[in-house]
């Protein structure tokens, strides 16, 4: 593992767990559906790190743009706001 | 015969179907609804074409060509045969059932969604690879959220997402406990599993086996992870009410047995059974005494009839195992039954309350006459098949001299008398005012006329079904003789 | 050991949301949390150091040179069936919402527990 | 109160998983089946990459039940949302600018999202992938112009279709071979496009099923009305 792999991957690992709690915490469901795609995009490069090309392709083709996607529409249909 | 008839046709051919319905749909609607019982009556056949054989040798059904460890296989040894015949039998009375109940647009979609879910459960039995049974176990209860929303209206749309966000927690849980099983014995095939437990920490083997207890007990309506199966069961169409109390926790309870009795030692999970189906039983039948809605009265009949079957279950005897199997047998039948008779009851009369169906047994004489000869056969009274079921049940506990358990089973069988007499004297107590009298279908008629059969025979000759559950039972308990067939003598 | 733990942490989060958050899509948003924590458990379960992916692109890769490819293959139905879980949850919440006008699950009757 | 609840409940949770999961050292080689199947992927089914060769091939019932549960999610969908369809989109179309790129895109989406699927037993990626990479493309197209339709007869016809053939192909392998989903084709040179089997056939109708039903759920989603 190179040095550059050492920092990042912390750092990633950080960035993910405060996209989550953002997500969760984020009365604004628009930016709370825009934290869990960050998590889902930085679990897809994870999955690169650990070896996992064909999981981490599928992950950023459902994860990152399909299911956030179902979800912008979702709350497109009913509210944005939580109460 | 030349296609000989395999174990992978319970799954592939209602998955054809499915997947042929849409087309069909563009050439006539007569033909979606006709051919998902036609779909079940040939696999009912297939089943009881393949009985003897499965009794005689279990049959290792190899997918893709690859033996176990390495490829999927499907295990149809005596215990799946009597499952998945029961399954095949309660599909195809159910889609007669269906077949003039269910009139609301998107019939196609309807029976799609019928076809998946009787594929996943029938596939939940089948296989033999923990990984499979959580794929099959995820399409039975998509398809199971998805009929619970099926009437559109806001209490089904509210009771599928209940039963949505529990059953995901469900799921959760079993995928962690088979990733952490991966992680200690790097296999997926159940038997290969076994074989390896050895070398596997106590620590994490209570771990795994306490995931698995959550989260197939969740489906399973253990207590107190059962808050779903109410709603679900009152809210969804009457068939699929029927197709829950019948199908769905019937390879949910399957499940759960397989991983705990071929994955772990017994004793420790035993007790456990024991304890939690008594409470799962004790707090279903006071819940029961108390519903005013009768679709939600016969739910937590249910699920106590599924905590016996747990407690059964638990007492760990070759007579305990085979009296769970005949009680599960003869609920699916009369719950069925119930459930079916229960739907024309409250379409009828157009109201969900007990109370609000006074006098409707005079108004229906038949669907009347049927749900009191599924109260009296539930309850236990001799010549129906749940007399028998108790006996069995009674002989073994007494056996194993659990004292304890019969007064349980007597007590249950007083309380289930109380609330459903109360049911059965409503109906006939006096007349019904306001209704416009319409035929039931005969279909319908039909459908429950062929399970009161079914109860009656089986009550009269019990040995029928008690021979064929003895070596199910056996094969439960004989872990040896499985990892032997499933690894294919390996 | 740091994928361990971010997964679990993430697990939790999810689990946290779906517990105690009162809007229905922030129990799915919690669920699918969950789901690609246990993901990424999986795949990290899966990993051994100084192994490449396992595609035999070059002649000079052997089998000894690479991670365990089951994880990654299950971890790529389950990612699968997640989007479907998800969708139909949706599609839940859209006909609780045009009856309701809300996504607060103490105003929805049925669903108090 | 519920809240603090939860917090000792995943606290304790959390803290037995991390204890539990110090016993599973990372990073350490424990295959064991895995080991079987990276050893023998190329010889027994021709394909180079062994996520594919399990997915189709050696845990190809699998594979068909991940179809079945999309599937099954599309007509869930359609079943939940039945009454609510409605005809009712947005009403300006996007900036010719936007609209110019999408119309450009669009074949090349569709294009990569095929050049995926086919070539999944050689490089990263496959039917799923490509399925939902075709879909992201529609996607783009309904969101450019106002007047874009997909043809849901077609959508379905392609769903369907692709699903028989999969349980067609699973049948001929009972009926050629011994076994469901056996391959009966000649592996060929691994390496080549026209290698491994039926490997690449499966793979390419599930990449048709999952792109179709990806976009009916999307079309179903955003045709319903509020």
């Amino acid at each position: 593992m190179s040095d550059a792999l050492v920092i990042l991957i912390p750092l990633l690992a950080v960035v993910l767990v405060a996209a989550a709690i953002y997500a969760v915490r984020q009365k604004d469901l628009l930016l709370a559906v825009i934290g869990t795609s960050i998590v889902s995009l930085i679990l897809s490069v994870l999955f690169f790190m650990l070896q996992a090309p064909d999981v981490a392709l599928t992950e950023a083709a459902i994860g990152v743009a399909l299911t956030t996607i179902i979800f912008i529409i979702t709350i497109k249909k009913t509210t944005r706001y939580e109460e | 015969m030349e296609l000989n008839f395999s174990p992978v046709h319970f799954i592939a051919v209602p998955l054809f179907a499915a997947f042929l319905l849409p087309l069909l749909g563009r050439v006539s609607q007569k033909l979606v609804t006709l051919v998902p019982g036609v779909v079940l009556l040939y696999l009912s056949v297939v089943a009881i074409t393949l009985f003897p054989q499965a009794y005689d040798t279990p049959i290792v059904e190899i997918i893709a060509g690859w033996r176990p460890p390495f490829g999927i296989t499907l295990v149809f040894g005596p215990l799946a045969a009597f499952l998945v015949t029961m399954i095949t039998l309660i599909g195809f009375v159910v889609w007669l059932y269906s077949y003039r109940f269910i009139i609301r647009e998107p019939l196609e979609k309807y029976y799609m969604l019928f076809m998946l879910l009787i594929a996943g459960s029938t596939g939940i039995i089948l296989t033999g690879d923990i990984f499979n049974l959580f794929v099959f176990l995820e399409i039975t209860a998509i398809a199971a959220y998805s009929l619970t929303a099926f009437l559109r209206d806001h209490n089904g749309a509210e009771a599928a997402f209940k039963y949505l966000l529990i059953g995901s927690f469900a799921s959760a849980f079993v995928l962690l406990a088979i990733v952490i099983l991966y992680a200690n014995v790097g296999t997926l095939n159940m038997a290969d599993i076994a074989l390896r437990m050895g070398d596997v920490p106590d620590k994490i083997k209570l771990t795994i086996m306490i995931l698995f207890i959550v989260g197939l007990g969740i489906e399973a309506e253990l207590f107190p992870l059962n808050g779903w199966a109410p709603d679900a069961y009152s809210q969804a169409p009457s068939p699929i009410g029927a197709v829950f109390a019948g199908i769905v926790v019937k390879a949910a309870v399957y499940a759960l047995m397989r991983v705990l009795f071929t994955l772990f030692d017994l004793p420790t999970s035993s007790h456990f059974l024991v304890v939690m189906g008594t409470i799962t039983l004790l707090v279903a039948e006071m819940s029961a005494m108390r519903q005013q809605q009768i679709k939600r009265m016969l739910a937590f009949s249910s699920i106590g009839q599924m905590g016996l079957v747990l407690v059964a279950f638990g007492l760990g005897t070759k007579e305990g195992i085979a009296a769970a199997l005949f009680l599960m047998f003869s609920h699916a039948v009369i719950k069925t039954m119930l459930f079916f008779s229960a739907g024309y009851l409250v379409f009828f009369s157009g109201h969900k309350n007990i109370s609000d169906l006074e006098g409707m047994g005079r108004e229906k004489p038949w669907t009347g006459f049927f749900f009191s000869l599924g109260a009296l056969a539930i309850i236990g009274l001799p010549p129906f098949s749940g007399f028998w079921a108790k006996f069995y049940l009674l002989v073994s506990a007494a056996n194993a001299s659990h004292i304890f358990l019969i007064a349980l089973i007597l007590f249950s069988a007083i309380i289930e008398a109380v609330y459903y007499l109360r049911v059965v004297g409503r109906l006939y107590f006096k007349k019904f005012n306001d209704i416009e009298i319409r035929k039931t279908p005969f279909t319908g008629l039909l459908a429950m006329g062929i399970l009161a059969i079914v109860t009656l025979v089986i009550g009269v000759y019990p040995d029928f079904i008690h021979e064929l559950v003895l070596p199910a039972a056996n094969e439960l308990l004989d872990k040896a003789a499985y990892l032997q067939y499933a690894m294919i003598g390996q | 050991m740091i994928y361990y733990i971010t997964s679990i942490a993430l697990i939790l989060i999810g689990m946290y949301a779906v517990l105690v958050k009162k809007n229905l899509i922030k129990m799915i948003i919690g669920l699918s949390l969950v789901d690609g924590g246990l993901h990424l458990l999986f795949i990290a379960i899966g990993y051994v150091d100084n192994k490449t992916a396992p595609i035999f692109s070059k002649e000079s890769l052997t089998a000894a040179d690479m991670v365990d490819p089951i994880p990654q293959a299950l971890v790529l139905t389950a990612i699968v069936i997640g989007l479907a879980v998800t969708a139909v949850a949706l599609a839940i919440i859209i006909r609780l919402y045009d009856h309701h006008k809300t996504l607060n699950v103490n105003k929805i009757r049925e669903l108090k527990w | 109160m519920r809240k603090i609840i939860t917090f000792l409940f995943l606290a304790i949770l959390g803290y037995y998983m991390v204890n539990l999961m110090n016993q599973i050292p990372f990073g350490e080689d424990r295959m064991n089946v895995g080991r079987y199947y990276l050893e023998n992927t190329v010889s027994e089914t021709g394909s180079v990459n062994t996520v594919t060769s399990i997915v189709v091939s050696y845990r190809g019932f699998d594979t068909l039940g991940e179809v079945t549960v999309l599937f099954l999610a599309a007509t869930g969908l359609g079943a939940i949302l039945f009454d609510k369809r409605g005809k009712k989109r947005r009403k300006q179309h996007a900036s010719s600018l936007v609209r110019t790129t999408s119309k450009l895109l669009y074949p090349l989406i569709v294009l990569l999202g095929a050049y995926v699927f086919v070539h999944g037993h050689l490089t990263p990626g496959g039917g799923f992938q490509g399925g939902a990479i075709i879909a992201t493309g529609v996607l783009m197209m309904y969101m450019s112009y106002r007047k874009f339709e997909t043809n849901h007869k077609a959508l379905t016809i392609i769903e369907s279709v692709a699903g028989l053939t999969f349980i067609t192909l699973g049948m001929t392998g009972l009926i050629l071979g011994q076994t469901f989903l056996e391959n009966f084709l000649p592996l060929g040179t691994p390496n080549t496009l026209l290698s491994a089997g039926i490997i690449p056939i499966i793979y390419s109708a599930v990449g048709f099923k999952v792109g179709a039903e990806l976009t009916g759920v999307l079309d179903t989603l955003l045709k319903t009305i509020r």
